[in-house]
């Protein structure tokens, strides 16, 4: 059925890219503007507040930096899965995107004692300002990763079995997985210094 | 072609991953709630015309909170405005022209197979459909659907009843699928063209939808990011859009405060300005179709007109604080925002201009596709009119929040766009069932709308002028408003036999599927690739996999035998 | 990044890990940055600028965005142009509104 | 009695209402002449060029210059109205204020769904407010300790205005967003809950008009209806010394 669509393996001949991967831009365009309101939101409230605090009086910045390198750290991981694909090593590719998933749960469980630690304390969203939009950007982000995460299991676990019949469409599957993580680091990136220590 | 028909019924008609499939789900979805957005539409005009009398017959089959002995409550009143709003806009006219018509003739007029990512399409028409269902169920949670206006401006929409929450979870889903649409389609009409059609070998309407689909991708987000932020602020207690000191009904709001109401507004603005474009490019792209197909030339400054539509796509999305003009912008901001509306209204007079003078030189066939088609253009035109004392500040000062901006908008979509979509309806029927509608149907149908529909928002200008507010229940209440309330009357018996009007449409549709006069591929003699496929096209959609040599609208060419030339045939005819 | 041999890729590899390398430095830089107590205005520009470079190598090395093709390219411009006129506008706009209330 | 209102534009009592009506008029005239020229265009085309025996249509069509001079037209025409008309006009709408001195200063605080009017009373200071003192005798919250709330005058939906007098409105909103409307005044300014806006504006006549809110702002919008009268100095002054 699907074999009728062109371009799904191999790129297209003028534009040089395959669907999957024009259509995994398209979408990190569209979260591009997602997270762009939610910064704009953040830009408004903050020159609009008669006093803001700085993230580093309220959130723990040790704690951030550890989770940071932790992305930035499966950012590496990912990309390696792919090379490895690239060099036909299966068995390296599932080593290095199951470190990368262990990362992304590290990132979340690190993420889950930050707000605990906020909850005990009776900071909620509802605190202040500052608090909801904390929360409201992390949380997505956090969903995000959560997201990653269980794509990133579908191509360790049962997407693999595409390697024996279609490798090249494989890789690129997972190249576009990748994009879809580095831009989640790449949010988060942003949101680090945003959020925690300006 | 494949094992397609060997497929379970629920996959082949339900759960299909067949573009055509999808495309008439996404129809036949929208054209229904475009009929219960109308009929919502329809009881609010008894209340209108006859404030606080009893709706008849149908008054007593509400409960006593919506309608009080048959009389309409404000409350009620409210629900069925925002909600018309929202179901016209988002879940029919949207999903009608875009997943309907786009996803039924895109992948036909670029020669593909089906759309790039075809699970996804599924996907895409399922989480509509969970939004409109969410939508409906809205009405039956306690205290009714949502009440703040389809605008849900904050703070009223923060502290409305539960109807607010599933009307949010509406849009997410809402947005999530048109997201996923657009990007199907941007990849399809990238990836996917058949070989030799360039771009500027496209069909317009293609062209309008390459652009839609953009706006969609681009503005909705934010839309989504103003959702999840209400949310928050109705379910988490944050106050995104509450600023502090607030008091409603004498007693003080508690919240952290510091948000600031005038956010949402950007932020829906941002989406509902381009949205604007995406009700009204893919009808201009329907219009154009059927008037190349139908003067029998080619269309005027094509090149010009593709221009155009890439500039209006561009310019919509800075233009959205029009909007906003009374929320206390100074003079800079909004000379900048005037200046960029007074802009975009250039490309569109150009493609109108380009549609009309398509039509000098031409051999006009008066079929019922092309009436439609022809009667959306003066429509439109008043439509892009009457946006001009709106778009300017010093005008708007009078004019905005009025009955004027209304009738404003209702041109452009109702006797435009929805013109347009129901010229497609009767120009592609025969492609889409192998079939033609009724003429003769066709011709009330057509006659009875156009005269009805200008009886409806024609008045709506003089109302505004007179400084009628928009959303009252009641109009009566005020002096200015009164003189104008036989205005009301007229309208609402031009709204309901309008209702009436579309008996010969719903006939014609359903006589036609089985009893209507049997076509070939090419009933029209049209040129581009969608009729060089059989009707209905069968999975895979062409016999052979179409070359392309020329442009869409290769019709009359001197020395040639047929007036067309269909733009995968290779050699002359 | 194109469709390259095992040599290549194993190149590749090694920008890999200098990429991840820089990025870490780079996240180090800014915390330390933000221990300095500088100004709100210099804050705000010396991390706005850290995360800036941090993420165009995430985008140019990791999303490959360096050898990309065009068409690419001009999704990512349009998004870019809009980007900013969201995240600017609004707060503009506010900054307008005025009141003769002393 | 004056025939106020009717079908289209209400009578216009403000001083600065013309300029905008002024506006309008030459906006739906310059529509209507494009539109009605361009409909009998549309016509002529669809009769001279209807499909019948012995008709063909012409490949080549000629390339026209006049659109394009009437794209610029239009375009130019749009530049004028906006340098010409919108630019001034709603920069002495938004940016001129009154001299304060001249003017007499009036705050409005719009609720769910009435109209709280505040005068500063003979001293021209607005007393203090608080949102706690917030009841249905004070809808205003108004701090009576406050020497300069002593002489304050709140009322609910009757603005008085002396005309020939500058007047400016501190407009804002104890709850959600409304609209103030003033039909006959040409005056229209969103009131957002957390801000002050103001807005000005002088009647050059007497008579009984009303407020208007033109912003949704739930079940009893409709209902939101303030009156807004015009009198004499005198009358005004007495209006004042009855609601102390």
């Amino acid at each position: 059925m699907s074999s009728l669509i062109r371009y799904i393996s191999r790129p297209h001949p003028i534009t040089g890219v395959t669907n999957a991967k024009l259509g995994t831009w398209c979408f990190l365009a569209s979260e591009v503007m997602l997270f762009g309101a939610l910064f704009s939101a953040y830009i408004l409230l903050r020159t609009g507040a008669s006093s803001w605090p700085r993230g580093s009086e309220l959130l723990s910045v040790p704690l951030a930096t550890f989770n940071t390198l932790v992305l930035i750290t499966s950012s590496v991981t990912m990309v390696m899965a792919w090379a490895s694909l690239m060099m036909k090593d299966l068995s390296k590719y599932k080593r290095y995107m199951g470190f990368t998933i262990l990362l992304a749960l590290t990132f979340l469980v690190v993420k889950g004692f930050e707000y605990g630690h906020k909850f005990e304390h009776h900071h909620f969203p509802s605190t202040s300002t500052f608090y909801a939009i904390y929360f409201t950007l992390t949380g997505l982000h956090g969903l995000h990763v959560l997201g990653g995460v269980i794509v990133n299991t579908y191509f360790l676990l049962p997407g693999s079995k595409l390697w024996e019949t279609e490798p090249e469409q494989f890789t690129g599957r997972i190249e576009c997985a990748g994009l879809y993580w580095h831009f989640v680091d790449l949010v988060w990136i942003f949101l680090f210094p945003v959020l925690y220590l300006l | 072609m494949t094992g397609e028909h060997n497929l379970p019924f629920w996959r082949k008609y339900i759960f299909s991953i067949d573009h055509k499939v999808i495309g008439i789900q996404y129809a036949i979805t929208g054209l229904l709630f475009l009929l219960f957005g109308f009929f919502l539409m329809m009881m609010m005009r008894w209340q209108l015309a006859y404030p606080g009398q009893p709706l008849p017959w149908i008054g007593h089959l509400f409960s006593e909170k919506a309608m009080l002995g048959g009389v309409m409550l404000p409350e009620f009143y409210n629900q069925l405005g925002a909600m018309h709003g929202t179901i016209m806009v988002f879940l029919g006219v949207v999903p009608l022209a875009v997943g309907g018509f786009g996803n039924y003739f895109v992948p036909l007029q670029i020669g593909a197979p089906d759309m790039a990512f075809p699970k996804l399409n599924m996907v895409s028409y399922w989480v509509y459909f969970i939004g409109g269902v969410i939508m409906i169920v809205s009405f039956f949670v306690p205290q009714g659907a949502a009440q703040s206006g389809w605008t849900s401006y904050a703070p009223l929409a923060v502290i409305a009843p539960t109807g607010q929450t599933l009307w949010l979870l509406g849009m997410v889903c809402l947005i999530t699928s048109s997201l996923l649409g657009s990007i199907n389609f941007i990849t399809t009409i990238v990836q996917l063209r058949a070989d030799g059609l360039s771009f500027f070998r496209l069909p317009f309407f293609v062209w309008a939808q390459f652009v839609t689909s953009f706006l969609l991708l681009l503005a909705f987000p934010p839309l989504e990011a103003a959702g999840v932020l209400q949310l928050m602020d109705r379910l988490a207690g944050t106050s995104f859009f509450m600023p502090s000191g607030l008091v409603v009904s004498g007693k003080v709001v508690e919240v952290s405060g510091g948000g600031n109401p005038v956010l949402w507004q950007h932020l829906f603005w941002f989406l509902a300005h381009p949205e604007v474009y995406v009700l009204i490019l893919p009808a201009m792209g329907i219009v154009c179709e059927i008037i190349a197909c139908n003067t029998r030339k080619p269309i005027y400054g094509y090149k010009g007109m593709v221009y155009s539509v890439i500039f209006i796509g561009f310019m919509s999305f800075i233009v959205w604080a029009h909007h906003m003009f009374l929320t206390g912008m100074g003079t800079k901001m909004s000379a900048f925002f005037q200046i960029t509306t007074m802009i975009i209204s250039i490309p569109s007079v150009v493609i109108l201009t380009a549609l009309v003078l398509s039509l000098w030189g031409g051999s006009i066939r008066f079929t019922v596709p092309m009436l439609f088609a022809t009667a959306f253009l003066p429509m439109f035109g008043i439509g892009g009119l009457t946006g001009l004392p709106l778009g300017l500040t010093a005008s708007d000062i009078h004019l905005h929040d009025t009955y004027y901006v209304i009738g404003h908008f209702h041109y452009v979509v109702a006797p435009g766009t929805l013109l347009a979509l129901f010229a497609g309806i009767y120009h592609w029927f025969p492609k889409v069932t192998g079939r033609k509608m009724s003429d003769f149907l066709g011709k009330i149908h057509f006659w009875l709308s156009f005269l009805l529909m200008n009886g409806v928002f024609m008045p709506m200008f003089i109302q505004g002028l007179a400084g009628v507010s928009r959303r009252l229940w009641d109009p009566m209440q005020y002096a200015h408003a009164q003189p104008t309330q036989p205005l009301n009357v007229f309208i609402s018996i031009c709204a309901w036999l309008l209702g009436l009007a579309q008996i010969p449409f719903i006939l014609n549709f359903f006589w036609s599927l089985i009893w209507g006069k049997k076509t070939d591929q090419n009933p029209w003699q049209a040129t581009t690739l969608e009729w060089s496929a059989p009707s209905p096209p069968p999975h895979g959609n062409f016999e052979h996999v179409p070359v392309v040599y020329r442009g869409p609208y290769e019709y009359s060419i001197p020395g040639q035998r047929n007036d067309f030339w269909p733009q995968a045939m290779k050699e002359g005819n | 990044m194109e469709h390259a041999t095992p040599e290549a890729i194993k190149r590749h590899v090694k920008v890999y890990i200098s990429v991840f390398v820089a990025l870490a430095f780079l996240t180090v830089v800014t915390v330390i940055v933000s221990y300095l107590k500088l100004s709100l205005v210099y804050a705000i520009i010396v991390a706005l600028s850290i995360a800036t470079i941090k993420g165009s190598l995430v985008a140019a090395y990791f999303m490959h965005l360096i050898s990309e093709k065009k068409i690419i390219f001009w999704v990512l411009v349009l998004t870019l142009v809009f980007f900013l006129a969201l995240l600017i506008t609004p707060a503009l706009t506010g900054l307008e509104i005025r009141s003769y209330v002393s | 009695m004056e025939k106020y209102y009717g079908w289209g534009l209400p009578a216009d009592i403000s001083t600065h209402g013309a300029a905008i009506d002024r506006l309008i008029y030459v906006l739906h005239g310059f529509m209507a002449v494009l539109f009605v020229g361009w409909l009998i265009f549309l016509v002529i085309t669809l009769v001279r060029f209807r499909a019948r025996p012995g008709h063909q249509a012409v490949y080549q069509s000629n390339h026209f210059k006049a659109p394009t001079y009437l794209e610029v037209g239009v375009g130019l025409f749009e530049a004028f109205l906006l340098v010409g008309f919108s630019f001034p006009i709603f920069h002495q709408y938004r940016n001129v204020p009154p001299p304060r001195d001249q003017a007499m200063e009036v705050r409005i605080v719009a609720e769910q769904f009435a109209w709280n009017i505040h005068y500063p009373g003979d001293d021209g200071i607005f007393g203090k407010t608080d949102i706690h003192l917030i009841s249905p005798a004070n809808p205003v919250g108004l701090d009576r300790s406050d020497p300069a709330a002593k002489d304050d005058i709140t009322t609910v939906n009757q603005l008085h205005t002396p005309v020939h007098k500058p007047v400016i409105a501190h407009l804002s909103s104890k709850d959600v967003i409304h609209s103030f409307f003033l039909p006959v005044m040409r005056v229209k300014q969103d009131m957002i809950p957390g801000q002050t806006v103001d807005t000005w504006f002088e009647a050059k006549k007497m008579g009984n008009f009303e407020i208007a809110c033109a912003q949704l702002c739930g079940l009893g919008h409709y209902r939101m209806r303030g009156f807004f009268i015009v009198e004499t100095e005198d009358k005004f002054k007495e209006w004042i010394n009855q609601m102390r």
